[in-house]
């Protein structure tokens, strides 16, 4: 387990009940109360039932809720999903794992040709009540085909909904709010994301869709963070901080439905957005954020145009080597950059702390 | 085999009103009264007939896009049917969903994919919800998944197969083996002709049905069924032959093509199952069935006349679920 | 084959030997042109070689280049991508034909898990000159399976190139260009377009990528209109013209890359943006046009913002029934409609012609 | 069957440099040296060895992941090797690939996957252009496909053994069984245990080699290439039991976790390929290979630990061929 030292969960405590645990033990919590509450809930996917359980987000449901709802699989996405849809279809709440979210490439005709549409093409005679927990890879050479983040490809399509968690409070609610959810629900994971902690209620409770969070009010830019980047966002305000810049950080947190008016309203504040996705640019979040903005202030700001940027990954493919793969990913330091010249006009980077301290980045190790 | 008349007589109609409702389709399509691609099953009809025929109501039917058949077959709402197909707020989905995709949910029947292959594992993932149901119930419904000889090409199907077994789930698999994929023969699809031969190296029981025998196969399918019922595991898989007498898609018969033997068309209607019922049956009992269809589907017509085109808000409903 | 009475083909003849043939005729021309230039190009997928061929675009040339370089397949669209991929490896140029866009969703795998990536992955020492035909279906009922236009899920993918031709000579100049291309090409085609003429030379020509073309020149506004929706849009520039209103409409006709310029120069000209899309909107390829505009003039222009909008189809799965699936496109009154919001800031539509002539929407009938 | 002593010491030499290329790694990953997931083939390596040994160097091998041992069988650069394991500059992908992706054209080694299964298909596209080739040179190359057991539950696999069939195409399917996806054994992810009876029945010859036995795969695949060489057509199927002995990712040992039986690690290092080679070559012989062995590898260590890393633009190079 890693946390940075000089770091803070981003909520504190409301009361005294909650505690401090890891994204990945939220994630299991959170199945386990449902299971718990829901016996048409199960479990299933390629190795959530061994003794890893998923990094650990699905331990201990097999004992718990035995093999007819936690088990394994053979190697066939497609079948897989079909079969989770069909569950779905007739009652029963599946939550299907993939450690890896460039394995929904197999899965995405029964997603997007089957689940997305079934309730629409047969005009609302079933329901397909599915949740795909899918995790994005990051770090150790895991390379171009192991640290995809596709959510943009999800977005474009109407009937499915989409949740990215950013930290342990919301992974927890967002995944009863998923696994409650009648439609399809694509649940985004983060695996940097699975050891930082943060304040959980013991209790089971649910965090909405559509309903962005706002960290660190600030006034002199928005920035919108998806997924782990909301963690590289939150280090870059604090870089800004000390030169007396504040920023609004927004976690969209569901991703479809998007959460646009908390982004406009922090704009009309701040005047400026820059968009951080943790995925590439091109028909992507950041896109979609910026053409919305545009429909919903298309005159801008007092008469002018609001500044806006984006940043994201490269557009390549994910490279394996350290040196190179630092490079694909925004970072704390070119989004404090990046929000310093949309605030000043600048481009001097003088002022930025020159090394950063150790992070999950840094941390996170193999095998894998 | 003796075959009571009163089977006969169920049979018979059964296949009759897919028959001469897709005939229907063929009479009026040049009026552009059904504004859909309509994949016919005209000289398949004993295959879905022979299988929903010894389901329960409650049992479940999965099928592809040429689903006209079952959904009769299995007792989906004729008017809703055809309201569907010409494209009417009264439509079993409202007009959205046309003649590919034909549901009914409250009669088991699972809806229809345009996409070959796609709902086998929907099926499985049915039969396992109905598995898990039994437990608790005791009492055990099947899924019946049809689908063409060509979806058993896609890799989906042996991911199917390979999962179905592992979890003995109740599910009869039912291939409609017409011998085409659009206008492609198996030869040219398939590197062994021998379906059985590989579903069985699952483990799987599978059965032949040749001629597209309608006795035969409602008699395998009444046994199968029966088994999964009373805890002898399913899955099973049953190969039918048979035969497309239209073209692929649309109301038109191509035996001009090359890609087709015009014998071949002689010989299949020779062995013609609802012929073969007709003989079988007294004349006034045959000539009741035929004006008691008649009527079924004049009424479905003038149903789906008078229902109106849906709303246009309707474009916006159900996208999402509440 | 059908030609709206009242519309003229988008081109005029250059020189005489320009013939008016139809769409799918200089798909055909173009791919038996190549495939004689170019013993390593060879055509293969679902009913290539039958009777239909491809609605006519394959036909002749199984008999032209027998069946070793035109072949059918099983339908195993994940593996004959695959197939496809390793042949152009090996030094092939293999087309690999999809009578309908939607049905890639099962060959996605191996299209943005291998093709995209393997030139990059490793390190340039091999190629992966492939061709993907695809088309998207539309009217007669196709419904939410058979009418789906997923280029966005392809442009956000690096390493993927991207061509929708909205005309015949496009249609030729684009095929040849992406054969002869080394990398995996998205080749877009519109069943709409197919009995659509348009004047095409005989000689073999090449359309490049990256290069926007620019009908009507206009003054008003520019529209930028994508595959079919090219036609629409043209449709709706004379509805304009009737209130003496002009568009520049521009056809990017390549999507990956994108010329941007050619978009940003005629705004600049015009003042205002209109993006008309045949696909969806969220994370589109209007949002990505949007988001590279407020990129590329960041202040707007004349120091306000530039009025912008877009419009696709309905967020919505298509439906079959014409009266829905009527309101679900968008139609050269809708556009024009637009444009004229956008132009005159008012929303009246008195002016808009009753009711159009009849055109290639309405001509096309089943079966399919 | 009588064994030549230079066949011997060749495969001796070439499952000892996997298997020490591989013990170096394990040594230094905790130094971080080589910050990339590794899957190693420490027991398998007979498996590669077996295979590529009888090709000749314009063959081609198509791997997934698990891919060190078969790379440096076809005889892959081991320098490029060590410096792409490293990140580095002068590996053989310049750093982009890592160990999933080892590639080496030159040799005949068309790159892997992690993405399991997705080679399988690329590799019959191969072998169909070595298809074509042949009927312009008179010359007849093969490709040779390895992959799991776990790969053939992907559907894509059984779509590809069709295919392949149809086309009659030139190229072994190698199916290194090691029991284990991951953690998952065999019963939890296959109906049936019989993989070459389920290949078998698309028609394609299939055979089946226990306790990875070096010989009899090396004459197998040495066979079946002739065959196919002289145009006694492909596909050929053959599946090999192998044991992973160390974890699935990762250099350590995993056998205290429950998913494993210590006495099947033991068995199955009685059953060591390596150490079988070892007692056929006289003392001096094997001490020679030994030696050269190490230096190959100390030599490679050092060509990775100088090579610098890839410069920064190198991000941007090769998305697009030109
Ligand atoms: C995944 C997919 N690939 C291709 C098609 C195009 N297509 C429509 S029907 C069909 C033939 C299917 O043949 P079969 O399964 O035997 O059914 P049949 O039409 O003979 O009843 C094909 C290839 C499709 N709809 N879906
Ligand atoms: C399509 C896909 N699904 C799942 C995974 C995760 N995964 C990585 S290795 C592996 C096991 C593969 O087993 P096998 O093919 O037998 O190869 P082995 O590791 O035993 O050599 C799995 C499931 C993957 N990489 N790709
Ligand atoms: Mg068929
Ligand atoms: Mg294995």
């Amino acid at each position: 387990m890693f946390m940075p030292t000089e770091e803070k969960p981003v909520f504190t405590p409301c009361d005294n009940k909650q505690r401090l645990i890891r994204y990945v033990d939220a994630l299991r919590e959170a199945t386990s109360q449902e299971m718990a509450n829901d016996e048409r809930v199960f479990l299933f996917g390629l190795d959530v039932d061994d003794h890893k359980g998923i990094q650990g987000s699905t331990l201990g449901l097999l004992e718990q809720f035995g093999p007819e709802r936690v088990f394994g699989t053979p190697l066939s996405e497609d079948a897989m999903t079909g079969f989770a849809v069909g569950a779905a279809m007739a009652g029963l709440r599946p939550i299907h794992v993939h450690i890896r979210m460039d394995f929904m490439l197999l899965a995405i005709n029964q997603l997007i040709n089957m689940a997305a549409k079934s309730h629409y093409m047969y005009n609302g005679q079933v329901n397909v009540p599915l949740v795909i927990r899918t995790m994005i890879g990051r770090s150790w050479g895991q390379g171009a085909q192991h640290s995809q983040a596709l959510h943009a490809l999800f977005m474009h399509i109407p009937g499915l909904k989409i949740f990215a968690p950013s930290n342990a409070h919301d992974a927890k609610g967002c995944l009863i709010t998923a696994i409650r959810d009648n439609n399809p629900v694509i649940f985004i994971e983060h695996r940097l994301l699975y050891s930082t902690e943060g304040y959980v209620s013991p209790e089971v409770y649910t965090v909405p869709f559509g309903k962005a969070r706002t960290f660190v009010p600030g006034h002199d830019i928005t920035i919108v963070a998806i997924s782990h980047m909301v963690m590289e966002a939150l280090r870059a305000s604090k870089h800004l901080e000390k030169i007396g810049l504040s920023a609004d950080i927004i976690d969209p947190i569901s991703l479809r439905p998007l959460d646009m008016e908390t982004i406009v309203n922090s704009v009309k504040k701040t005047g400026r957005l820059l968009i951080v996705d943790n995925g590439w640019l091109t028909c992507g979040a950041s896109s979609e954020i910026m053409a919305r903005m545009i429909e919903l202030l298309p005159e801008g700001l007092n008469g002018k145009a609001i500044p806006m940027a984006r940043m994201g990954f490269a557009d390549t493919p994910c490279p394996t080597t350290k040196n190179l793969e630092n490079l694909f990913y925004p970072s704390s330091h070119t989004i404090a950059e990046k929000a310093y010249t949309l605030i000043s006009g600048k481009t001097n980077t003088d002022w930025l702390p020159a090394a950063t301290s150790k992070t999950e980045i840094d941390a996170f190790k193999g095998p894998f | 085999m003796t075959q009571d008349q009163a089977l006969i007589a169920r049979l018979y109609q059964s296949m009759l009103l897919i028959r001469e409702l897709e005939q229907h389709i063929v009479d009026v399509y040049h009026t552009d009264a059904v504004k859909s691609p309509v994949h016919l099953s005209i000289g398949q009809e004993s295959v879905a007939v022979g299988v929903c025929d010894p389901l329960n109501s409650d049992d479940i039917v999965s099928n592809t896009y040429r689903c006209h058949a079952t959904y009769l077959a299995k007792g989906g709402d004729i008017n809703g049917m055809m309201a569907e197909l010409y494209g009417k707020k009264h439509g079993c989905a409202g007009g959205k969903a046309g003649s590919m995709h034909l549901v009914d949910i409250k009669h088991g029947i699972l809806g229809a994919s345009a996409v070959v292959g796609t709902t086998i594992p929907i099926a499985a993932g049915y039969a396992f919800a109905l598995q898990q149901e039994a437990k608790k119930t005791g009492k055990q419904r099947i899924v019946a998944s049809l689908f063409g000889d060509g979806a058993t090409e896609e890799g989906v199907f042996t991911e199917t197969i390979n999962f179905a077994m592992l979890k003995k789930l109740p599910i009869i698999f039912i291939c409609e083996n017409n011998q085409l994929a659009i206008h492609s023969p198996l030869r040219s699809r398939w590197a062994s002709e021998h379906i059985c031969e590989r579903v069985a190296s699952f483990g799987i029981r599978t059965h032949q049905v040749k001629n597209a025998d309608i006795f035969e196969l409602h008699q395998l399918i009444s046994k199968e069924a029966e088994n999964i019922r009373n805890g002898i595991s399913g899955p099973v898989f049953i190969e039918c032959e048979t035969y497309r007498w239209l073209e692929h898609v649309g109301p038109g018969d191509d035996h001009h093509e090359e890609y087709r033997d015009p014998n071949e068309l002689a010989l299949w209607k020779n062995k013609d199952q609802i012929a073969r019922l007709a003989n079988m049956l007294a004349p006034h009992e045959k000539e009741k069935i035929n004006q008691k269809v008649a009527a079924l589907i004049k009424n479905a017509v003038a149903f789906a006349e008078q229902s109106p085109y849906p709303d246009e808000e309707e474009l916006f409903t159900h996208v999402y679920a509440n």
